[in-house]
């Protein structure tokens, strides 16, 4: 794109502090941009804000006791952390888990990713500028959100998966409510096409901007629909299948050339294929209780194990190592946004200022996670 | 105290309740266009609006008003000295000086100088300087950076509007607002040059640095722009500027493109024109709120090929034209 | 262009014997290897060639040393790689940061948590601690929690324990 | 040379329609509460609090005061003492103490409990000065719903 200034002289460089109070980096992350007029030069982001040390508590209690943690490092999509970490313990102590509460964890999961993504799509909006899309998302997402708050008991942190099912089964309001809030969201597909796949000033604010290559992805761990915007066809429910995704049928959107617009289209698409699986799964979810019964004490046998969920933003993975007793010697939470954000500093290189938002934008960071 | 008035010239005073009724409409229409700004962007967004305040918030402006004049002028260290305070000041007081040429009906405009036009779009441009002054001398790299933008800005939307505002002249040959409006009586000039209008709107709006042009102030990337540092009735200044820079914006759109106070005849008897600009005006301001809360912002290189590869050729061919018809 | 699971086996053997093809279902991981710290960067640069990209590296606090984890997996074709070292006596271990530049915060990372110096790694500076607590180390245990490397992996042979060819749990 | 034509074409088109949609949204009707003035009814699955279950019969609450809610509780936020009467042979609960600033409701404690005495209630919206505001008492609450 434009040619970078960085055969400049040193001291025409200055330092452009952006956060860790600043509003686009969604959450407190701090970035040192060394800037040449307009032109980025050097970044360095620095995170650590809001490091709360969640692999210590992981460890210094019963493994019950990290469930709510799950909820609190991703919380615009808590359900596939806790989906990762329930599945973990399920491995470690062989708890067999019932059909239903599987559909009911798919069901939950999936709409928890459409919320993610209508948070995003707000958000990302707002960096560019434009004030009023993301009241219309987060008019969409109410109404998913009241459906969650009544199934799990929180709208944001929910704390519904347990180690073999789900804490209680839904109420019959639940189904018409979510097929109705399906019927909804997809009559609101094309409004927003209208508004802002279309748009002129978007498009030329997104497109061949901020490319990211396989060999990028490869070397910096990239997944989720950022990977996917480059069309690499990555996603974990397919690539490796878990709880009941074999049976559902759905397709992994994946964009051209791997820039923000791609990117803006790939989570468009995940949000519409969504709506399928939710729409089939709950066809098929059969009848039985949702949980099984297990005992009080449950103790992590020794050995480790991974188990990996595909989160809203990229391949979620739990590292659990049990020792024999009830608390895990020691638990590390794989979180996305931390490698989706270590390639900052190689993808953002000789760009405009406007350009770096509006690709860290599209990275869709969720800063808590990244610290954790 | 009489008698020292008989004594003054009588132009004297008129020219002192004029400028009188002057301020306070700049200041009513500062309140006015805050609140209709505040309501439509609720009413676009599906929600309310301010509602808290007086009857559905009509006590808002006035109240945020008094709030801002309170409000501690906060001054952050090694700060660009007299300039850093001098800039509201800038900003606001040329924002008056247009509204002597403005004809808001036949006998309700203050001068009728017959170099009206210019005059106006001479006092528009001491906006930019106050920008660029309140940016650069507030010290910090973000108000810097959106300096430097509105300069770049201001420079390269000026000529556009001078271009399509030089067809309507080669009309009417005159640079009387008057005869401008005068001459519109039989059809109004925007369906003679739509182009140009379309020209002159859209330079207009990114002249007074507003979405989708709004990067001197780009609340997402220079977290406030220029008036970063600025807090309390500094900030006010600035925006009481902006509104009324927006409401010159349109009322000269009227003039020159709308007819002025020509329309049907209303039953208000001499104020009907009075009140048809404002209608048209206030229409116009509309379409600005309305583009604010709809289009992302553009990048900054593409403002300047948005000017210097669009609006720019097609104004020239524009009064190339018109100066061809009218010569014919 | 899928990955071809038997030439990275034989790759992986290439640089240790100790390897094993647990049932993922079990453990989650397909591969699992023991290497000794000097194989790491051969290892990683195998990986990288068949386009493996780095889900994560960690650390146990396990009594002789600590034990450094990586884990790998492959875009289009599922294959998770767990590749297990110790760290070296004096508590250092070569960095794979050139070989991937997302490793640089992973090992940042570990070296505000446990301490363990990456060698080669371009900057090692505190990650995610300020400068003034990066001497913090919370996830040390304390040293009547540790536990030994046996009492976690009792049926695995670690490399502590001469070279045997039999496989993994 | 056309692409610069199609740009302005195509690009003039979108921005239409963009104000076609702003334009629908300004007419139809706000979809907002007012909320102070008017709330929202709180869905029946939502987690406020915890609070004492109050028995039909009985009239009064189950719990036993065993205390493994307070033990199994991840953030050690509940508080419960039993005293024995003098010449009574069970245990009645006397203090039942939650410390609301820690509770992260994850719904341990309404699980674990032998007797199901806990639920969590509905109250929405708390707001308070001090901390204080947020011990609160849940036997006396208990007491209150009788």
């Amino acid at each position: 794109m434009q040619a970078g200034k960085k055969n400049k002289p040193i001291h025409y460089r200055y330092f452009l502090n952006m956060g860790p109070q600043h509003p686009s980096t969604h959450g407190v992350l701090r970035v040192v941009i060394g800037m040449y007029g307009e032109y980025v030069l050097s970044i360095e982001p620095i995170i650590g804000y809001g490091h709360r040390m969640h692999e210590k508590m992981g460890e210094s209690r019963p493994w019950q006791a990290f469930l709510p943690n799950t909820a609190r490092m991703d919380y615009a999509c808590a359900l596939p952390h806790q989906h990762a970490y329930v599945r973990a313990i399920e491995r470690m102590t062989g708890v067999a888990v019932p059909e239903r509460a599987e559909y009911l964890r798919v069901i939950t999961t999936e709409l928890n990713r459409v919320v993610s993504h209508l948070l995003w799509l707000g958000a990302f909006l707002l960096d560019l500028g434009a004030f009023t899309p993301i009241l219309y998302t987060f008019d969409d997402r109410e109404h998913i959100l009241d459906i969650l708050e009544n199934v799990t008991g929180s709208r944001l942190t929910h704390c519904y998966f347990r180690a073999g099912g789900v804490v209680q089964d839904v109420d019959d309001s639940f189904e018409p409510a979510v097929r109705a809030c399906i019927k909804r969201m997809r009559s609101r597909f094309e409004m927003y096409d209208k508004l802002v796949t279309k748009n002129i000033i978007f498009i030329k604010r997104t497109k061949d901007i901020g490319i990211i290559d396989r060999d990028m992805a490869v070397r910096y761990g990239v997944t989720g629909p950022v990977l996917r915007g480059s069309g690499i066809a990555h996603d974990i429910r397919k690539a490796e299948p878990y709880s009941v995704y074999p049976e559902l049928d759905f397709d992994v959107p994946t964009g051209q050339n791997g820039d923000c617009y791609d990117r803006y289209l790939v989570r468009v698409e995940e949000m519409r294929q969504s709506l399928r699986i939710i729409e089939q799964a709950l066809e098929r979810m059969p009848g039985g209780d949702v949980r099984t019964k297990t005992p009080k004490k449950l103790n992590l046998p020794p050995g480790d194990v991974t188990s990996t969920t595909e989160g809203a933003r990229g391949d979620v993975t739990y590292y659990v190592a049990g020792d024999g007793t009830e608390t895990p010697y020691r638990l590390k939470v794989r979180s996305p946004c931390f490698s989706n954000l270590s390639l900052l500093e190689e993808l953002c290189e000789d760009m405009l200022l406007a350009d770096l938002i509006a690709t860290m934008g599209s990275l869709d960071l969720v800063i808590p996670e990244v610290d954790r | 105290m009489m008698t020292l008035l008989q004594q003054l010239p009588p132009e004297c005073i008129r020219i002192v309740i004029a400028a009188a009724v002057v301020i306070g409409f700049v200041f009513a229409n500062a309140t006015v266009m805050g609140y209709l700004e505040r309501k439509l962007a609720g009413r676009f967004q599906r929600r309310l609006g301010p509602m808290e305040v007086g009857f559905h918030g009509l006590l808002q402006m006035p109240v945020d008003g008094l709030k801002l004049i309170g409000k501690q002028l906060t001054e952050p260290n090694n700060v660009g000295g007299i300039v850093f305070y001098l800039s509201p000041l800038i900003a606001m007081t040329p924002v008056a000086l247009p509204f002597l040429v403005i004809p808001f009906s036949p006998h309700l405009q203050v001068i009728d100088l017959d170099v009206g036009l210019l005059f106006i779009i001479a006092m528009i441009s001491f906006n930019t300087i106050a920008v660029f002054l309140g940016g650069w001398s507030s010290n910090n790299n973000y108000s810097m950076l959106g300096a430097m933008r509105s300069v770049a800005q201001n420079i390269s939307y000026e000529i556009p509007i001078l271009l399509s505002v030089l067809s309507i002249v080669l009309i009417t040959n005159s640079f009387s607002l008057k005869t401008i409006v005068l001459e519109q009586s039989r059809f109004w000039f925007v369906l003679v040059q739509p182009v140009a209008f379309l020209i002159f709107f859209i330079a207009g709006i990114a002249e007074t640095n507003r979405a989708p042009f709004d990067l001197p102030e780009a609340e997402s990337e220079l977290t406030a722009g220029f008036h970063t540092e600025y807090s309390g009735i500094a900030f006010s200044m600035f925006m009481i500027a902006e509104y009324t820079y927006i409401f010159i914006n349109c009322a000269l759109a009227t003039v020159l493109f709308f007819g002025g106070w020509h329309g049907i005849p209303l039953p208000f008897g001499e104020y009907s024109s009075c009140i048809w600009f404002l209608m048209k005006t206030y229409l116009l301001m509309f379409v600005i709120v309305w583009c604010r809360w709809t289009f992302p912002r553009v990048r900054f290189d593409q403002l300047m090929n948005f000017s210097w590869k669009y609006l720019i050729p097609f104004s020239m061919v524009n009064l190339l034209l018109t100066a061809i018809v009218v010569k014919l | 262009m899928a990955l071809d699971t038997g030439r990275l086996v034989t790759d992986i053997r290439a640089c240790s014997q100790n390897v094993a093809e647990p049932q993922p279902g079990a453990c989650g991981y397909t591969i699992e290897v023991h290497l000794s710290p000097d194989q790491v960067q051969e290892c990683a640069r195998s990986m990288y060639d068949h386009g493996m990209y780095l889900v994560f590296i960690t650390a146990v606090h396990v009594s002789p040393v600590p034990e450094v984890l990586y884990q790998f997996a492959h875009f289009d074709t599922p294959c998770r790689v767990l590749v297990r070292t110790s760290v070296q006596s004096d508590g250092k271990l070569p960095s794979i940061a050139p070989v991937y530049r997302g490793a640089d915060w992973h090992e940042r990372e570990i070296h505000d948590f446990y301490g363990i110096v990456f060698e080669g790694h371009p900057h090692l500076k505190p990650l995610i601690f300020a400068r003034e607590d990066r001497k913090m180390r919370p996830l040390l245990k304390r040293d009547e929690l540790v536990k030994e490397r046996s009492a976690l992996w009792p049926d695995e042979t670690g490399l502590t324990a001469p070279e045997s060819d039999d496989a993994g749990r | 040379m056309n692409q610069y034509f199609s740009d302005l074409l195509n690009g003039a088109r979108s921005l239409i329609e963009g104000f076609g949609v702003t334009l629908k949204a300004l007419l139809s009707p706000p979809v907002t509460v007012q909320y102070p003035r008017e709330t929202i009814p709180v869905s029946a699955g939502y987690r406020g609090h915890i609070e004492l279950i109050i028995d039909e019969e009985s009239g009064s609450h189950r719990c036993i005061s065993c205390g493994t809610c307070a033990r199994t509780c991840p953030s050690r936020c509940i508080e419960v003492k039993g005293e024995k009467p003098e010449g009574g042979k069970r245990k009645e609960l006397a203090r039942f103490q939650l410390d609301f600033t820690r509770c992260s409701l994850c719904g341990t404690c309404v699980e674990v409990c032998p007797v199901t005495a806990l639920r969590f209630s509905r109250v929405y919206g708390q707001a308070g000065y001090t901390r204080e505001e947020f011990m609160i008492d849940v036997l006396k609450r208990a007491g209150v719903q009788k």
